[in-house]
């Protein structure tokens, strides 16, 4: 009685485990599935989307809002061509454009395009008293003052411009290419004590959340910020005077008033200071116009246009050298090589060539094209290197494609006279060209992923190739450099974006065509 | 041998074989054949299987150059020259056609199957070409069915109707002997009996020769049979040749009354 | 006025290929269009190989112009390369955005990088392990570094630090890791302040283009193009630094954030 | 001859020759390279070893290529790339076999179908997206679980593991299908269960093929420079934990590459050296591991 | 359907089957099949290829359901409890072992073979465990040949010394049925002839069930016989199931008749 209960245990424990092991086994299977999303999922996201953080001297309008600030009625609004992908201006940006000071709008935007500024005579004087300035000041400027077609047909037409026009226009008089921006001028003012540094320590950039703070007297010290043990005072906003003004003469004070007061004080001689805050700005990362877009100073502007020529061209070649060869090779294992020394030789060859890492690939091209053949870093010297990198994976796959062809097709061709080299050119490669196809394709796969066997030999030029001797930066060592040589991770992320896209539609054609060739196989039998 | 050769009135046998001996490797497949097959005739070779039936008739065209470490011995004379010293054996397949045991056309259209062989030997203008297509699907009795879809896969054709297109194409370059091995075994009686029909056909025109493991198969058409049997070290021998009518109804060997009767095999 | 002679003096047509400093890039890159765009049918480009690949490379032929970071060791100068110094470049330091701390002495510094201080209560920050990021060894960068902050307080490098391959990288790393602290040419300041960390004041300095030039910020260094040789006269090569050294050269140099010469 | 064969044959045998030839030669074009980069690789970096003794190279940790005087220990870099290649096993493993297992023995229709494209996607991930994904997903994570800055082998291992799943996964289901269906029928019959069967007798019966998998894994693992070379940290020293960071030899190589010059370059080629003997002597091991298979079968 | 089984008295039948289809997917593999399998005696299956013999066997171990898209209907009764309902297939396969076809040693030792179920069903003490392996294997009439080298690999057996090892695997799990799949035609006549005296002998003790193509065989080792055939739609089904003497020399049924006489199959 005892032996059966014990014997039921015991069943009923390995029917548990039985259980526990196949759960775990379909779980971690699971995983893998898990793995892949997350990797892609969080590649779209961040190569869709980007996520800035900046450091800017004017409260964003946003917080302006929360904080209930009034904003300054100005006689105009600002309307900027949408390629330029300004969001928002201030004071002293506007400034510097009438003065000229801005030419390009590489460093405002990060768009590599010459700055415009069109403004509508009607309102041009206004405009100048505005930003204080003389209004002939605008004429000498460079800034374009022309009727009110002029001026939005102008700006509709550049690229990086900004048109000037009266209040309130309707969006419907304006061209499509044209969007109202926000305007800015709120800014932290404080004395200048405040900002000076204390031991190491000094008062940093401000959080939204610190900005509240502080304006609703949560701190009572500047050292909660980092600064000296100054008390926090605040200027509330005057009618009569200046917030600047007033901030100037009272130690450690602090006051929100706009950029315009701070400057007429600073002009009388009150010396204040400006807390720099937080921004963050979310926007699509990825778009149309960086995907086609020449890449420009080794990424910085631009787009990954030139690169994606570049990446093409690399693939092509390379398949176009590693193909043939592949094949002819995967043909002489299959239908001349005898079983002996040579071919296992050969085949030892393959194998080790297979598993070599790529680095050493990448040094073997520097040696041998770069150096000793003088051909320095280029698209042939990179092109040469991946291709004996990608052979293996070309020979293997062919190699089984050719085994696979059923031996009566060649004993047909054989038996009508055909000789054994017309027999595989008109038979055996015909239908074995799926298999072989799909072999090519899981290799551009790789070529078009490759990077340390690209880095010492392909260059990193960023220019699309001209011939096979000019350096051709491709996508994935541009991802690379660009965080290596720090663009941004938004850019990285774009180009991986764009890369791994890539990737997946060779890879689900390979899949696809493989499926299809074992579909039209069976369909045979 | 070659005196010996010399005495076969050459207009009325195609092959000459002589003491013949094969080994796979190690293994002697064939063992001392001599045989000599007729013009215009339909020579069926029938045995057990592994009785190195298939072995014999890939000598005849040399497909057994294409397996490693086969070693023959003896003399295959052809027209009265040697297979294996007087003839490229691309040449040699050009005169002596193949028809295999499952159909085997090539995966592309019925018109390029025809054509392969025309194009291999030559590069026939389009209107010669067609002209071939023509007549040799008309010969393997396949153009009414197939005239109108020449285009289209050959694998898309039935087992009976592929089977015939490798008729039809071995038809295309015009050889003189046809050898078939088992050409009906994986067909329908239908199919059967057209590839039957036809090979009385063709006679007229080509020497056949067929392996067969069905015995009324080799009754009904051919004139000649070769009877082979494989002794205790399973090494194939010929046991008996001669007119079918004589072997099958009269056989002057034992065993291959006992074969015929079903006692065996 | 010695470039305006060199436009106009026709130069050879065809492709050139410079390459090297990773750090030189920005400053080359840019001045590649302007230089081509006034010397029709001269085709460059510039591979950022790095220095030493670079100047190997220019020993071996296959470049013709070598951006350097750091000053020509003796075997370069005994292969017969020749400097050509193009514009200054100042080193600053940054830190993330969880550090408090805002100004380091050249001591402090000094005591940081070789690990001595580690971390960042002992320089007047909060309670945390100072995270070490610097170059790899054989970069101009690292050089530079050693030479004026380390070497001249007799201290010896931190191995316990994330080592990144180019200012970029590590200006990305610096963003990107809690209480790290690392050195990066100039030019990269703004990858390490648009996400939210900051850079260092050095000894109550900043490193601004004035300070560097007036001697006041002390982490500076030369950077070059280097010749196979004197640069020949009327040579591309010749006319491409006198190009980079002109006024409009000047405004290049300034737009990639380096500190021109004049 | 002499009697005469059409002209024709003699230009297509002709063809039939060179052919052949031209075949041949492409076939060699994989132990041509091979062969030539044995002997680049090694031309460059033996010369080291005039300056440096073997011993030095191999069991110091003392690299200062660019001290005075320099010194060219390579021992830290041999044991990160050991430690990372391990534990990237370690990770790798056990979900890789589960996976194989599922796929041989469990998965069908849209399930499998599923899987196994996943992990052909993962197989076909470049690896310099890994190590932007272990940049701004794996590292951060680190940091937030065991503290420090989160650039470790650890996030190294992690990554490579991921990378080297589909090869381990792969070889290890074509090894496990292989096991004859008899096999599994005879241990069912005896009233086994299903992971009694498989664990008894399936992945015993496969275990040539998949410790061939496991070690060709390892070769990935132990070669993989881009994606470890933004998450390892990169420091040039001896590791203690895995949580340290590390440089391994394939980071070595690439991160004083650009730069190095006279003796310091010639370590980074003996570094190489190193790499291509390990990857040679596992690929022996699973020329050797097929061998004994196939005596064994 | 129970009513009708209650009526068998339980000592004497171990299976009791009624009313059994089996379709793999869509196609019907076994018809209306009803059967009762004496204990202690041997059962044998014949009937031509694919009439559903080792289809029907592996019902009786639910070996089925391994497959997938096999549907199931009717009654299978083991010792007066529905196989498909009242037990666990891992402890009826206990209960009923199997034997396959082709010896199917697993790759390990000897002694690991014989100790394989044993050691799954409980943890036996080494002692134990090696008495068992001596019993199996002595019933199974291998023990002398093998004694000495247990702790060699199965795989260096012979195929007939292989095929009784999984015999002796069978029986160390302790059955009352052993099922059999044509256990000899994969061996020669002499490891053929041991194997069929073991059954024989092992009937005292165990309930025997084996499928053959052998008809000498069946006739010489079986106590009851069971004939399958195919219907012309690919189905199969019992033709007839008596005493193998009745069934062998004084068959019921005219098809059972033509099988054994050799007139088709
Ligand atoms: N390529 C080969 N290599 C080695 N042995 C072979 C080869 N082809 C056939 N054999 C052997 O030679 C013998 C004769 O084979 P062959 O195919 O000629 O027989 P057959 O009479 O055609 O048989 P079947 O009727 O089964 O087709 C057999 O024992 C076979 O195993
Ligand atoms: N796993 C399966 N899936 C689908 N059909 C099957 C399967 N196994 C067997 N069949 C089909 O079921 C029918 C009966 O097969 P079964 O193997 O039981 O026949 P058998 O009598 O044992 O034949 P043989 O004497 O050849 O072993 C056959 O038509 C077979 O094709
Ligand atoms: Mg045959
Ligand atoms: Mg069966
Ligand atoms: O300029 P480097 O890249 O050599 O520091």
């Amino acid at each position: 009685m005892t032996d059966t209960q014990q014997m039921l245990a015991h069943d009923k424990r390995r029917k548990s485990i039985n259980r526990f092991a196949i759960g775990s086994i379909k779980i971690l299977s699971s995983l893998t599935v898990l793995i892949l999303v997350v990797i892609i999922g969080y590649l779209a996201v961040r190569g869709l989307y980007k996520q800035e953080r900046t450091q800017v001297s004017v409260l964003p309008l946003a917080t302006a809002q929360r904080l209930g600030l009034s904003q300054t009625e100005i006689p105009f609004d600002i309307v900027a061509n949408k390629r330029a992908e300004f969001r928002q201006v201030d004071w002293n940006m506007l400034r510097e454009m009438a003065q000229g000071k801005i030419i390009s709008l590489r460093r405002v935007t990060y768009v590599n395009e010459n700055f415009f500024l069109y403004v509508d005579e009607s309102i041009a004087d206004e405009f100048a008293r505005f930003l204080d300035l003389a209004s002939d000041c605008l004429a000498s400027g460079g800034i374009i003052v022309g009727s009110f077609r002029a001026t939005v047909d102008g700006a509709a037409a550049h690229n990086g411009s900004i048109a000037i026009v009266p209040r309130n226009t309707a969006s419907s008089s304006l061209p499509s290419a044209l969007k109202t921006i926000a305007y800015e001028e709120h800014v932290l003012v404080v004395h200048p004590t405040v900002t000076q540094l204390y031991g190491n320590n000094m008062v940093g950039v401000l959080s939204d959340v610190q900005v509240d703070l502080l304006l609703s007297g949560e701190y009572s010290s500047w050292v909660q910020l980092h600064g000296g043990d100054i008390p926090v005072a605040l200027v509330q906003e005057k009618t009569d005077s200046s917030v600047a003004r007033e901030v100037a003469g009272i130690e450690g004070s602090v006051g929100v008033t706009t950029q315009k007061d701070v400057f007429r004080a600073g002009e009388q001689g009150f010396v204040t200071a400006v807390l720099q805050v937080n921004r963050i700005i979310r926007s699509p990362n990825l778009t149309f116009r960086y995907l086609v877009l020449p890449t420009q100073e080794s990424g910085r502007f631009g787009g990954i246009g030139s690169i994606i020529i570049n990446t093409f061209l690399m693939v092509f070649l390379t398949t176009l050298i590693a193909a043939p060869l592949g094949i002819a090779a995967a043909v002489y294992l299959v239908e001349y090589a005898k079983k002996g020394r040579l071919t296992s030789i050969i085949r030892s060859g393959i194998d080790v060539l297979a598993s070599i890492p790529s680095i050493i690939f990448g040094l073997f091209g520097l040696l041998v094209f770069v150096q000793l053949l003088g051909w320095s870093f280029s698209l042939i010297s990179g092109t040469l290197t991946v291709a004996l990198m990608i052979l293996p994976t070309i020979i293997r796959t062919s190699e089984e494609a050719i085994r696979s062809v059923e031996q009566r097709l060649r004993e047909a061709s054989i038996g009508m006279g055909a000789t054994k080299m017309e027999t595989i050119w008109r038979v055996v490669l015909p239908s074995a060209l799926n298999g072989i196809t799909t072999g090519i394709i899981l290799a551009m796969g790789r070529a078009i992923g490759e990077t340390a066997a690209l880095l010492y030999t392909i260059g990193s030029s960023t220019a699309v190739a001209t011939g096979l001797s000019s350096g051709s930066r491709v996508l994935a060592l541009h991802i690379m450099l660009t965080i290596n040589e720090g663009q941004s991770f938004d850019k990285a992320f774009a180009s991986a974006f764009v890369l791994i896209v890539v990737v997946l539609i060779i890879n689900t054609t390979a899949r696809w065509m493989m499926n299809r060739a074992s579909v039209k196989n069976k369909g045979k039998e | 041998m070659m005196a010996e050769v010399a005495m076969v009135p050459e207009t009325e046998y195609v092959f000459d074989v002589h003491g013949l001996n094969l080994w796979y490797g190690s293994s002697h497949a064939l063992k001392d054949v001599d045989m000599q097959i007729e013009k215009n005739s339909i020579t069926a070779f029938i045995g057990p299987s592994g009785c190195g039936k298939s072995t014999f008739l890939r000598v005849l065209d040399r497909m057994n150059d294409l397996i490693d470490n086969v070693k023959i011995t003896g003399s295959v004379l052809f027209d009265g020259r040697d297979v294996y010293v007087d003839y490229d054996p691309m040449d040699l397949r050009r005169k002596v056609g193949m028809v295999f045991q499952r159909p085997n056309p090539f995966p592309m259209s019925i018109y390029d199957n025809i054509a392969y062989g025309p194009r291999l030997h030559g590069r026939p203008p389009k209107s010669e070409l067609d002209a071939i297509v023509e007549e040799s699907l008309q010969r393997a009795v396949l153009w009414d069915e197939v005239k109108d879809r020449l285009n289209k896969s050959a694998l898309s054709l039935s087992g009976g109707q592929q089977q015939r297109l490798c008729i039809a194409r071995t038809l295309a370059i015009n050889p003189e002997v046809v050898l078939m091995d088992e050409p009906t075994s994986a067909l329908d009686p239908i199919s059967t009996t057209k590839i039957e029909e036809l090979m009385v056909e063709l006679k007229a025109k080509y020497t056949i020769v067929i392996v067969t493991h069905n015995m009324q198969q080799a009754s009904r058409i051919s004139d000649n049979t070769a009877f082979f049997l494989i002794d205790s070290e399973r090494c194939g021998y010929l046991v008996e040749y001669g007119e079918t009518s004589g072997l099958f109804f009269n056989p002057r060997d034992k065993r291959t009354e006992d074969y015929i009767s079903g006692k065996f095999g | 006025q010695g470039n305006k002679e060199q436009a106009q003096k026709p130069v050879e047509v065809k492709n050139y290929t410079f390459g090297g400093s990773t750090t030189v890039a920005p400053i080359v890159e840019t001045a590649i269009p302007l230089f081509t765009a006034a010397n029709p049918g001269v085709k460059i480009s510039y591979e950022g190989v790095g220095t030493g690949t670079g100047l190997k490379q220019l020993t071996a032929g296959t470049l013709t112009l070598a951006g350097a970071s750091r000053d020509l060791n003796s075997t370069e100068i005994a292969d017969g390369l020749v400097p050509n110094t193009i514009a200054l470049d100042g080193l600053s330091v940054a830190v993330n955005k969880s550090v408090t701390v805002a100004n380091l002495s050249l001591a402090q510094l000094a005591g940081i990088f070789s690990g001595e201080i580690s971390n960042w209560s002992q320089v007047g920050g909060p309670n945390a392990a100072i995270a070490l990021i610097v170059r790899d060894e054989s970069s101009g960068t690292y050089a530079s570094f050693k030479e004026i902050v380390l070497d001249t307080q007799k201290k010896a490098p931190s191995k316990n630090a994330i080592v990144a391959k180019e200012n970029g990288e590590l200006a990305a790393k610096i963003a990107s890791t809690p209480n790290s602290i690392g050195y990066l040419g100039m030019a990269f300041n703004h990858i390490v302040t648009e996400a939210g960390g900051k850079v260092l004041l050095v000894d109550g300095i900043e490193s601004t283009t004035a300070n560097v030039l007036n001697g006041s910020y002390p982490i500076s260094r030369n950077l070059y193009l280097v010749s196979k040789g004197p640069l020949a006269g009327g040579s591309v090569e010749k006319a491409f630094v006198d190009f980079i050294l002109s006024d409009k050269g000047a405004a290049v140099v300034l737009d990639a954030q380096y500190i021109p010469l004049n | 001859m002499q009697l005469g064969l059409p002209r024709t044959n003699g230009v297509r045998s002709f063809k039939e020759r060179s052919g052949r030839i031209i075949l041949l030669l492409a076939a060699l074009v994989s132990i041509a390279t091979v062969l030539l980069i044995t002997i680049f690789i090694f031309q460059q970096g033996v010369p080291v070893f005039g300056k440096v003794s073997v011993l030095d190279f191999l069991f110091s940790t003392k690299w200062l290529p660019t001290g005075n005087p320099p010194a060219y220990g390579i021992l830290s870099f041999v044991w990160a790339s050991f430690m990372v290649t391990a534990l990237s096993l370690l990770f790798a493993t056990p979900v890789a076999l589960a996976v194989a297992v599922y796929l041989a023995e469990f998965a069908k229709g849209r399930r499998a179908s599923i899987l196994r494209s996943s992990i052909e996607l993962l197989a076909g991930i470049p690896s310099i997206i890994y190590g932007l994904f272990g940049i701004a997903v794996i590292v951060p994570a680190i940091r937030n679980i065991f503290g420090g800055t989160g650039y470790s082998l650890l996030a190294a291992a992690i990554i490579l593991a991921i990378m080297i799943l589909p090869t381990i996964i792969n070889i290890s289901e074509v090894s496990i299908r292989a096991v004859n269906d008899e096999l599994r029928y005879a241990s069912v019959a005896m009233g086994a269960t299903k992971w009694e069967t498989i664990s008894r007798v399936v992945l015993p019966a496969a275990k040539s093929g998949i410790f061939t998998s496991i070690i060709l894994g390892l070769g990935r693992s132990v070669g993989e420079t881009t994606a470890v070379l933004l998450v390892g940290g990169n420091a040039a020293i001896f590791a203690r934990t895995p949580l340290d960071m590390g440089r391994t030899l394939t980071m070595n190589i690439i991160t004083d590459m650009s730069y190095a010059e006279g003796t310091h370059l010639q370590s980074l080629f003996a570094t190489a050296m190193l790499l291509f003997i390990v990857i040679l002597v596992l690929n022996y091991i699973v020329v050797r591991v097929a061998r004994h298979s196939r005596m064994e079968d």
